[in-house]
């Protein structure tokens, strides 16, 4: 594979993804950390930019970015406002399930490197339609609008599920 | 830019998300984990939909848009939870809470 | 098969969207309800449920040509769909039912709380119709997300906080696990359609695209969603502790209604998705199953025997029924699937009932815990009577029903060579009895500690009796066991 | 006839048993129930007499099917020859001689009506088993004669020494019987019938033929021999002997009727009744068995000071002689020996009785109290002897033979009958006819064993005429030893001495019409009975080449000549061998010797008792200790089994269980291994300690749910590695 | 239809108790005597109506239950089941007079509980199908466990689960065992339970039940469910607890009846089905069979032994029982007319006569309040009535010829004799000690000097006379004519040994 400045920025993402994913399950500020997932969110959208889906590279950054770090954000501060930002680790904890980890990771990358079918595919460069009338498409005409309508009945369940249990005293 | 190697960076990406979830004694910190699980399968549903299905096919995506709303939806749950429990415990520690047992 | 667009499907639909509208409805009628004890909600909730049953039916009378596969093949129609719905519609009645009498739930939330529960219904009916790997998650969620809450109901109560919380983080994981699977699995086929997974599984398997050991941890990754929700060991860890916790409706509901439709998820899958010989020959996901089937029962009923809380002392014999029913899962024969069937409805009966005794007591004495079940055939004797039919039934021992479920069972599973299992799950029916008769020897054979008689209402014992007699009855009479026949995947 | 008369023997006492029963049932008893008792006796009696000419030629016994089993049936059945005739008649006699003689001797007791109960159950089952053709009936009666025994030596059980006697008189014969039961197993195995005679189907005798030199002969010596076995258990014969003895706990007519006339008898009856399945080994046995019981019980009874036991010591001598009649082949000498023993020494124990009677009633007048005082005079007992009741204690006597003339002279015809006076008491001719039959064994077939057996014998007869003189002496003559005692005794009353007086009139032969009829009793052909290969075979002998029919029943004709029949007119035949003149002659001098020694010690007092007790210590202690057979058993059989059950359920308790712990704590400690702690509870009991290790195991997997999420996530993580690891491994 | 009736008669007195009114206790026990008097008359009409001379079963009834499992309600009688029934419906009322004052809580529920267990035992003699034999010997575990664990002694709750644990540890492996029967047994809809079936096509050459492995682990399967029931040694532990902690009518019916559940279930199935899993092993080994008469020996010698050392009287009882059915189990591995005969005759006698055991230790127990042998002592003088049962009990128990339980030891001993000569010789220790123990109670209890506690201990009443002296009167008749009962069952058993085709030793 010839070094193009493409590669070179796709692996410029690579690497901020799992570098800083390694932050967030490394640091000890949970601030940091979430700053960290920030980043890896990031990168993997604009992972999703070499995929060349670019809605959903959007999405990634709107919801994710915008919408669960934000959360996480007010979580940290609605939680742990009193106390030490620092996570709490421990070192058994850490080694077992560092073996586990790793021992898992083993498997996949085995798996992803002998699976013939997963093999040679490499990104030829060819460029596609941009996906977002046919992710529209397929949603809301399609064959995803069952699972548009349950996300929908799901989102409110959580909407009403959240606000119920994360409010401090009931109506009276 | 192989398959292989979207697959090997989603493939690192979900251990460490496991490694957060089972070693990170801090309930928002295994929130993160599960958020870079997530992560990595949808960047694994738009990987192969990219490489393995038809190039008119993007269904593996709009998993992955289903998936991101999930996942919106489960951490607006979790943190609403982590709340309950932080009211309850004065901790998120998950190793504190542990009343139930045995 | 030919898959129905959308607008064609949506008549077929008709009770998902009726559970949708009453869910929509409670919540709106819950904003006109000023009083407090009303039960206007519960009720509307439980014509609900009437309504979708009578459109379950309908819709059942549809499929006599055939099943059919709805909204592009997102979700299927057929008798084994509309047998998990009757079933689980049972199962929410019930719990709605139990929820009337129960004296934990804060009575101001009842809207959200019937609103929820017709939700989750709504995800399980999906569950056991799916044939999507999307919708197969979706569903999944749905109901995950919504038993998160409901298990967490309880305001101030750090019991039920607890298992809210350890309940979502196990069950993210869970699914988040199986999601990962799902990508394996995506990325193998190439296709979400579990129809066209089966078929294109084996070819790309034949050609050595695709290796054992990916198949094997896709497998494992998606048992991990699936074996977290009908709480099969390694993934069974977090039920104990969130049916302590939770609700004892909810609870009973998690046990019967979760459980079932986790087995119709996974029957569906396994079933339709890899029964091919190719894939079993790669990788023995029967075997694995067996395995884990003996696992669950066994551990679920050692660890019961200790308890001293009985609500968390059914929580492990639940796991433990999971082990039985996941017996049956293995086999892949009409005769497996029948008993499953057969044994999920017994099942939803007695283990209902028990835990609605459960209820009953807790509401009367204020406590879960075995102690306050002595002398309970002094203070309650019909209610007693019922309880250790419902033990008895659970332990499998004739003449309740419990025990010809469990007969078509191991007949299944011996019909297919497994003496083993066989062996192992029978061994594991009398370990059960042990703990059961600890409930019954509080009961009958010590002296309670207060001599005050419960008091229980007429509509009590009415209740009581609905799971009373298909107890007894389901087994002696005749009339439940041919049909499973037409129920095929 | 034959059956009618035989019913009617067999359900008099039996009804008059179950009048006794339903009565005492419905709490309706009554003191005079005595006579209905001993009316049924009397019925039987004297149908018996009339069956005397019942007596077909060529008998055949008169079956029922009692049991069909597909292809086997177990017949029941009444078989009539001169010996069941015989004994039929000395058991009727005597049983109605001791229910009258109890009307006196019980007089007043508690229990009366019950004793007359079981006077009658135990000669129903006495009958029964006499008449019974097969083995199986005589089985039945073997132990119901047990039963009644047992009943009657623990009836007055509120005395411990009555309670311990009864238990152990029904174990010790239980244990013969067993063996008795093993050996009719073996014959039915092979011959798949317990009838003795042809019926419908050949019977045993008749099968046994076929076995004639086909190599079973070790087979059938070993089943001869364990049929013997009950007889050896029901006969008192060594070792199962110490039973008896003690058995004297029963009131004295049980011990008359039971212990000396009928049930002990029982077993030469049995003997008898087998002898043509004995084999030479077989024969040889019984023979050892017979000569061992008559010396060892003859000298243990020179040393007893107990009445009763001094004869319950002769008896188990005597029956030794009849055993070892059998067992040489004296077929008739035995069962004629039987029937003379039956009567003197049924006298000799009612006489005693009386002696008993008298002295007891004597205590009576002190104590008013007589008999519902656990305490009474009955309950001052002894162990082994040891320590003997007042009342039966020899020393306590003499002289009585001026109070209680009848009595006297009674026992002392009864005593000139069992020394083996001769020529007009019936004990000489009987027991001259054993010796003789040992002698001409031995000489025939020049067998040293038979030599030796005759040896044996021929003390024994001496001893016996010395053990019985001295309780002559002891009791009748010299000068009394208690005073106050001698007071009080007097004559016992007339129903006491008539049947007395009977009794000695039959021990003189020449009133006894049973052994008139000269070939009245022809022995059975003994098939199985060859000389021992090292004997020097003479020619054969008279018992063998007449009549090869198994009638038991002498047909008067003119071949049964042989040498063993018949006592009466017995000299005619001792010519034919020297072995009976050398036996007579023998036995003559020997019975003098011992009744010499015995007037020199106890009545002449020529020589001290005590100083030749001294001067031959060990020999005394052997004797007065029993060869310490009690002991033995006491400290080895029943300790051991007392043992051996101790551990069994020492074993249930801890073996069983212990296993199963064992395997638990394995199970427990490589579990622990893995978990590093685990409870040290004490368990015991086989479900407890399964359940203990699921409870443990159940326990282990609590703590494993600990609380913290975090585990459990590592469990789902670990479990999905372990998955794949393990299934790729495999 | 009778049969039915006969079945199902305690049942419906079960739901006419339960609608009584739980004040009414006479009424209740009244109804409860009455409900069990029916079937004892029908039982005697089986008896006697019953064609000795047929070997098919008789009074059948077969209707379809479970269509799609072709399970029938299938009951019928044969000369074995009748007699046993029989059994069963002449100790069921003398339970319930036996329990008339004894139990003191509850009697509504009592009662009902033992209408139940009555059906379930009668049904479980009448059932001709598989499946239904199971569901009614299942049905009797429910009221046993309540009434040992609710109605007991101290132990009661221990001896109960440990009762219901045991029994249901081998009804479990029976049910394996029963599946794979059925599932062996023809195609998919072919399948059957039936009884008689199964037993021709188990002894159909060629047909899958007829292989001799199969047979071989069926048969361990149903013999380890039955084995538990008997007891056979080692699965025993749980019957002196259950006797000792049981009520008095309770433990008869357990020794009575239950016990012959294991044997009858051995006789009908395991040796009429499963000839062959007893049948020669390899090369004229009779290992199975061998070892099946080794276990009749241990349990004979066991039993004794044990029973000799126990100081409780209830327990020497239950331990009694352990000896005598190991002479049921002697008899049965003989395998041939007179071993199995006897066996059978054994379980009927010693029905009766250990359910007379029973009740004389509850009369004792009910006036001393204590069961210790060697507390008593002298009782003969104050209770001559009672001595004179109990010593009739005793004898019987421990064999004495004339009594009923002589024949069938005396039978089974003869069969098993033909066949394992050394063991049955050593069993006969067992008739010994039986007399020992028997005999060294008889002296403790009721021999030599009154215990001055009991000075004014009352004679047996009535009531408790009543109860005992059918079986007194059984004892001695079936001692002197046990023809009535080998009669019955002779035809049957003849052609029981012809199936398990054992010719050559055929006695």
């Amino acid at each position: 594979m010839e070094i193009t400045l493409k590669t070179l920025i796709f692996y410029g993402f690579a690497l901020m993804t799992i570098g800083s994913a390694l932050a967030v399950v490394t640091v000890r500020n949970i601030v940091h950390a979430a700053f960290a997932l920030m980043v890896t969110l990031f990168g993997v959208a604009g992972l999703y930019v070499f995929l060349q889906a670019d809605f959903l590279a959007a999405t990634q950054v709107i919801v994710y970015v915008g919408g669960i770090l934000v959360l996480i954000l007010f979580g940290v501060m609605m939680t742990s406002g009193r106390l030490q930002m620092r996570i709490h680790i421990e070192r058994g904890q850490l080694l077992l399930g560092g073996g586990i980890t790793i021992a898992l990771l083993m498997l996949l990358l085995t798996v992803i490197a002998n699976t013939p079918r997963w093999k040679n595919l490499s990104d030829d460069g060819t460029e596609f339609a941009p996906t977002t009338s046919r992710i529209g498409e397929l949603i809301l005409n399609e064959h995803f609008l069952l699972p548009f309508e349950i996300a929908s009945v799901l989102l409110l369940v959580a909407l009403i599920g959240a606000a119920l249990i994360s409010r401090k005293e009931v109506r009276d | 830019m192989t398959l292989q190697h979207y697959l090997v960076i989603s493939a690192i990406l979900f251990s460490l998300g496991i490694f957060a979830v089972l070693t990170r004694r801090n309930a928002i910190s295994i929130l993160m984990g599960i958020e870079l699980i997530l992560n990595s399968c949808n960047l694994n549903f738009v990987a192969f939909s990219r490489f393995v299905t038809p190039p008119e096919n993007i269904d593996g995506q709009i998993i992955a848009i289903f998936g991101i709303v999930l996942a919106a939806a489960e951490a607006a749950v979790f943190l609403a939870i982590i709340l309950a429990i932080y009211r309850e415990f004065g901790s998120i520690r998950p190793d504190e809470v542990d009343t139930l047992k045995g | 098969m030919d898959y129905k667009n959308n607008i064609e499907s949506i008549l077929y639909f008709t009770p998902e969207i009726l559970l949708i509208v009453f869910a929509a409805a409670v919540i709106i009628l819950d904003l006109f309800v000023k009083n407090r004890g009303s039960q206007k909600v519960a009720y509307l909730s439980l014509i609900g449920l009437g309504f979708t049953l009578v459109a379950i039916l309908i819709t059942n009378s549809t499929i006599a040509d055939g099943p059919l596969s709805l909204f592009w093949g997102m979700i299927r129609l057929d008798k084994f769909a509309v047998f998990f719905k009757v079933l689980l519609v049972l199962a929410t009645a019930a719990t709605i039912l139990f929820s009337l009498r129960s004296e934990e739930l804060d009575e101001r939330l009842k809207g959200e709380y019937h609103a929820l529960l017709l939700a989750v219904t709504l995800g399980m009916f999906l569950m056991a119709s799916s044939t999507n790997l999307l919708m197969i998650f979706i569903s999944l969620e749905t109901v995950s997300l919504t038993s998160y809450i409901l298990a967490g109901f309880l305001t101030h109560s750090p019991r039920s906080s607890e298992a809210a919380f350890k309940y979502i983080t196990y069950g993210a994981v869970a699914s988040g696990t199986m999601l990962f699977g799902l990508s394996l699995l995506f990325g193998m086929t190439g296709t979400g359609d579990l129809a066209e997974i089966s078929q294109r599984l084996p070819e790309v398997l034949a050609a050595g695209d695709v290796t054992g050991l990916g198949l094997l941890i896709s497998i494992t990754f998606i048992l991990a969603g699936i074996g977290y929700k009908i709480a099969s060991v390694p993934f069974h860890m977090w039920s104990p502790d969130v049916y302590e916790g939770a609700p004892i409706p909810i609870t009973a509901f998690l046990s019967v209604a979760s459980k079932a439709a986790g087995f119709a998820l996974f029957l569906r899958f396994f079933y339709s998705g890899f029964q091919d010989e190719g894939i079993l020959q790669t990788v023995d996901w029967g075997f694995l199953l067996a395995v884990v089937s003996a696992l669950t029962m066994t551990i679920g009923n050692l660890a019961a025997l200790p308890q001293q809380n009985v609500k968390r002392l059914l929580a492990y014999s639940s796991i433990s029924h999971g082990g039985y029913l996941l017996m049956g899962g293995v086999l892949l024969t009409p005769e497996g699937l029948g008993a499953i069937l057969f044994y999920l409805v017994v099942y939803l009966f007695m283990n209902l009932g028990a835990f609605y005794v459960v209820v009953l007591i807790a509401n009367e004495s204020g406590s879960e815990m075995i102690e306050s079940y002595r002398g309970l055939s002094s203070r309650a004797p019909l209610v007693a009577v019922a309880m250790f039919i419902f033990l008895f039934s659970l332990t499998g021992i004739p003449p309740f029903a419990g025990f010809f479920g469990k007969w078509l069972l191991f007949t299944a599973v011996i019909s297919k060579g497994l003496y083993w299992l066989a062996f192992i799950g029978l061994l594991n029916s009398v370990v059960s009895l042990y703990y059961y008769a600890r409930i019954i020897k509080a009961m009958y054979f010590e002296s309670p500690d207060e001599d005050e008689s419960f008091s229980f209402s007429n509509s009590t014992f009415a209740l009581l009796s609905v799971f009373v007699i298909p107890t007894i009855f389901i087994g002696i009479l005749n009339i439940l066991y041919n049909f499973s026949d037409k129920i095929t995947l | 006839m034959v059956v009618l008369l035989i019913s009617i023997i067999l359900l008099a006492p039996l009804t008059a048993f179950a009048i006794h029963a339903l009565l005492g049932l419905a709490k309706q008893g009554f003191p005079r129930q005595d006579i209905l008792s001993t009316f049924a006796m009397l019925v039987a009696f004297i149908c018996s007499i009339l069956l005397f000419w019942q007596i077909a030629p060529d008998p055949k016994p008169h079956t029922i099917d009692w049991i069909s089993l597909g292809s086997i049936t177990f017949s029941m059945g009444f078989y009539l020859d001169s010996v069941t005739v015989i004994m039929l008649i000395v058991v009727t006699l005597v049983s109605s001689l001791v229910h009258i003689f109890s009307i006196g001797y019980m007089h007043g007791d508690p229990r009366y009506p019950r004793f007359f109960a079981f006077l009658s159950l135990f000669s129903f089952s006495m009958l029964f088993l006499v008449v019974s053709d097969n083995l199986l009936g005589i089985y039945i009666g073997w132990e119901l004669v047990g039963l009644c025994s047992y009943l009657l030596i623990g009836f007055w059980f509120e005395k411990d020494s009555a309670a311990d006697a009864c238990k152990k008189a029904f174990l010790t014969t239980r244990v013969g019987d067993v063996g008795m039961f093993v050996g009719m197993m073996m014959l039915f195995t092979r011959f798949k019938t317990l009838s003795l005679y042809d019926g419908a189907d050949a019977g045993i005798f008749t099968l046994v033929e076929g076995l004639s030199g086909t190599g079973d002969m070790i087979w059938l010596s070993i089943a001869g021999v364990l049929i013997f076995c009950g007889a050896v258990g029901k006969s008192a014969q060594v070792p199962l002997h110490t039973w008896l003895p003690d058995a004297m706990e029963g009131p004295t007519p049980v011990s008359a009727l039971i212990h000396a006339a009928t049930m002990v008898a029982a077993g030469v009856y049995l003997t008898a009744r087998m002898f043509p399945i004995l084999t030479t080994s077989s024969s040889l046995v019984i023979a050892y068995v017979g000569g061992i019981t008559a010396i060892v019980a003859a000298t243990i009874a020179i040393v007893r000071f107990d009445i009763k036991r001094v004869l319950a010591y002769s008896t188990v001598s005597q029956l030794g002689f009849m055993m070892l009649a059998i067992g040489v082949g004296s077929y008739v000498a035995g069962l004629f020996h039987l029937t003379t023993h039956a009567f003197f020494k049924a006298l000799l124990f009612l006489g005693s009785g009386s002696v008993i009677h008298a002295f007891h009633a004597m205590h009576s007048h002190h104590d008013e109290e007589h008999s519902d005082d656990g305490e009474h005079d009955h309950g001052l007992i002894h162990e082994h002897g040891s320590e003997i009741p007042p009342d039966q204690d020899m020393r306590n006597m003499g002289g009585l033979r001026r109070k209680m003339p009848l009595t006297f002279i009674t026992m002392l015809i009864a005593t000139l009958s069992i020394s083996g006076v001769p020529f007009i008491f019936s004990g000489f001719w009987s027991k001259d006819k054993i010796l003789g039959g040992v002698l001409e064994r031995a000489m025939e077939w020049n067998s040293i064993h038979h030599y030796i057996l005759f040896v044996v014998a021929l003390i024994a007869a001496g001893i016996t005429a010395f053990y019985m003189f001295r309780l002559i002496f002891m009791t009748f003559f010299g000068v009394p030893q208690n005073q106050e005692m001698h007071e009080m005794a007097h004559e016992s009353p007339w129903v006491m001495t008539v049947p007395l007086l009977v009794l000695a009139f039959l021990s003189i032969p020449v009133v006894n019409p049973l052994w008139f009829n000269k070939d009245y009793v022809k022995p059975p052909e003994q098939h199985h009975i060859h000389a021992p290969e090292h004997a020097q075979v003479l020619p054969d002998s008279k018992t063998r080449n007449s009549d090869f029919s198994f009638a038991f029943l002498g047909v008067s004709d003119a071949h049964a000549a042989e040498g063993e029949e018949d006592g009466h007119a017995a000299d005619a035949h001792h010519a034919h061998s020297p072995a009976h003149s050398i036996a007579m002659i023998l036995s003559i001098i020997v019975a003098g010797v011992g009744i010499l020694l015995s007037w020199l010690f106890y009545h002449k007092r020529r020589f001290s008792a005590e100083a030749v007790s001294t001067a031959f210590r060990p020999v005394y202690n052997l004797f007065w200790n029993k060869y310490y057979f009690d002991e033995f058993y006491d400290g080895v059989l029943v300790a051991l089994t007392v043992w051996k059950s101790r551990l069994f359920a020492q074993f249930d308790g801890s073996i069983v269980d212990g296993i199963v712990n064992g395997v638990g704590t394995v199970t427990r400690d490589v579990f622990a291994a893995f978990t590093g702690f685990f409870d040290n509870s004490v368990v015991d009991g086989l479900v407890n300690r399964i359940a203990e290790i699921t409870w443990a195991a159940g326990g282990r997997i609590r703590r494993l749910q600990t609380g913290a999420i975090q585990t459990y996530l590592f469990v789902v993580v670990g479990g999905i590695v372990l998955i794949i690891l393990i299934f790729r491994v495999l | 239809m009778l049969l039915s009736l006969m079945i199902f008669v305690p049942l419906l007195g079960m739901v006419v108790v339960l609608l009584l009114p739980r004040e009414s206790e006479e009424l209740i026990k009244r109804v409860t005597l009455l409900f069990t008097f029916i079937p004892l008359i029908l039982a005697v009409y089986l008896f006697i109506a019953y064609d000795r001379s047929s070997i098919s079963s008789q009074y059948m009834v077969n209707i379809s239950w479970i269509e799609k499992f072709n399970i029938n309600y299938h009951v019928g009688i044969d000369g074995l089941s009748v007699t046993l029934i029989l059994l069963t419906a002449l100790l069921g009322p003398i339970c319930v007079i036996a329990s008339w004052r004894n139990i003191e809580k509850g009697i509504k529920a009592y009662m009902a509980l033992f209408l139940m267990l009555e059906t379930g035992m009668l049904g479980f003699f009448a059932a001709l199908d598989l499946f239904l034999f199971y569901v009614f010997f299942e049905l009797t575990l429910l009221p046993m466990y309540f009434l040992i664990g609710v109605w007991g002694g101290p132990r009661r709750e221990y001896a109960a689960i440990k009762f219901f644990l045991y029994t249901l540890f081998g009804s479990v492996l029976m049910l394996v065992a029963m599946i794979a029967v059925y599932l062996t047994s023809g195609d998919p809809g072919s399948r059957t339970f039936d009884i008689p079936t199964l037993i021709t096509l188990a002894s159909t050459e060629g047909h899958a039940l007829n292989d001799l492995n199969f047979q071989i682990w069926v048969f361990l399967g149903f013999f380890i469910g039955f084995a538990v029931k008997v007891p056979i040694f080692p699965f025993h532990t749980w019957l002196p607890d259950a006797h000792v902690e049981a009520p008095t009518a309770i433990s008869v019916i357990l020794a009575g009846v239950l016990l012959k559940m294991g044997t009858y279930g051995l006789v009908r199935i395991n040796m009429a089905m499963f000839p062959l899993g007893l049948d020669r092993f390899t090369n004229g080994s009779d290992f199975w069979g061998y070892s099946l008469a080794l276990l009749g020996f241990i349990n004979i010698v066991y039993g004794s032994f044990c029973a000799l050392a126990q100081t409780d009287f209830k327990k020497l009882v239950a331990y009694s029982s352990i000896g005598h059915m190991g002479f049921v189990i002697l008899g049965l591995a003989a395998r041939n007319d007179t071993g199995v005969s006897g066996a059978i005759l054994q379980m009927f006698n010693h029905g009766v006569i250990s359910a007379m055991l029973f009740l004389l230790v509850g009369v004792l127990y009910d006036r001393a309040h204590h069961r210790e042998i060697n507390g008593f002592g002298g009782l003969g003088n104050k209770m001559p009535i009672y001595t004179g049962i109990t010593t009739l009990a005793f004898m019987a128990s421990l064999g004495l010829p004339g009594l009923s339980g002589f024949v069938g030891e005396a039978l089974a001993l003869l069969g098993a004799y033909a066949k394992y000569k050394t063991l049955t010789i050593l069993s006969t220790i067992g008739i010994v000690i039986g007399a020992a123990y028997f005999l060294w109670t008889l002296q403790r209890v009721f021999l030599g000097a009154l215990n001055p506690d009991y000075e004014d201990i009352p004679e047996i009443n009535g009531r408790e006379i009543l109860t005992l002296v059918p079986l007194g009167i059984l004892t001695i008749v079936l001692g002197v004519f046990p023809h009535i009962v080998i009669d019955m069952f002779s035809v049957s058993v003849t052609e029981l040994t012809k199936v398990m085709g054992t010719f050559e030793a055929n006695l």
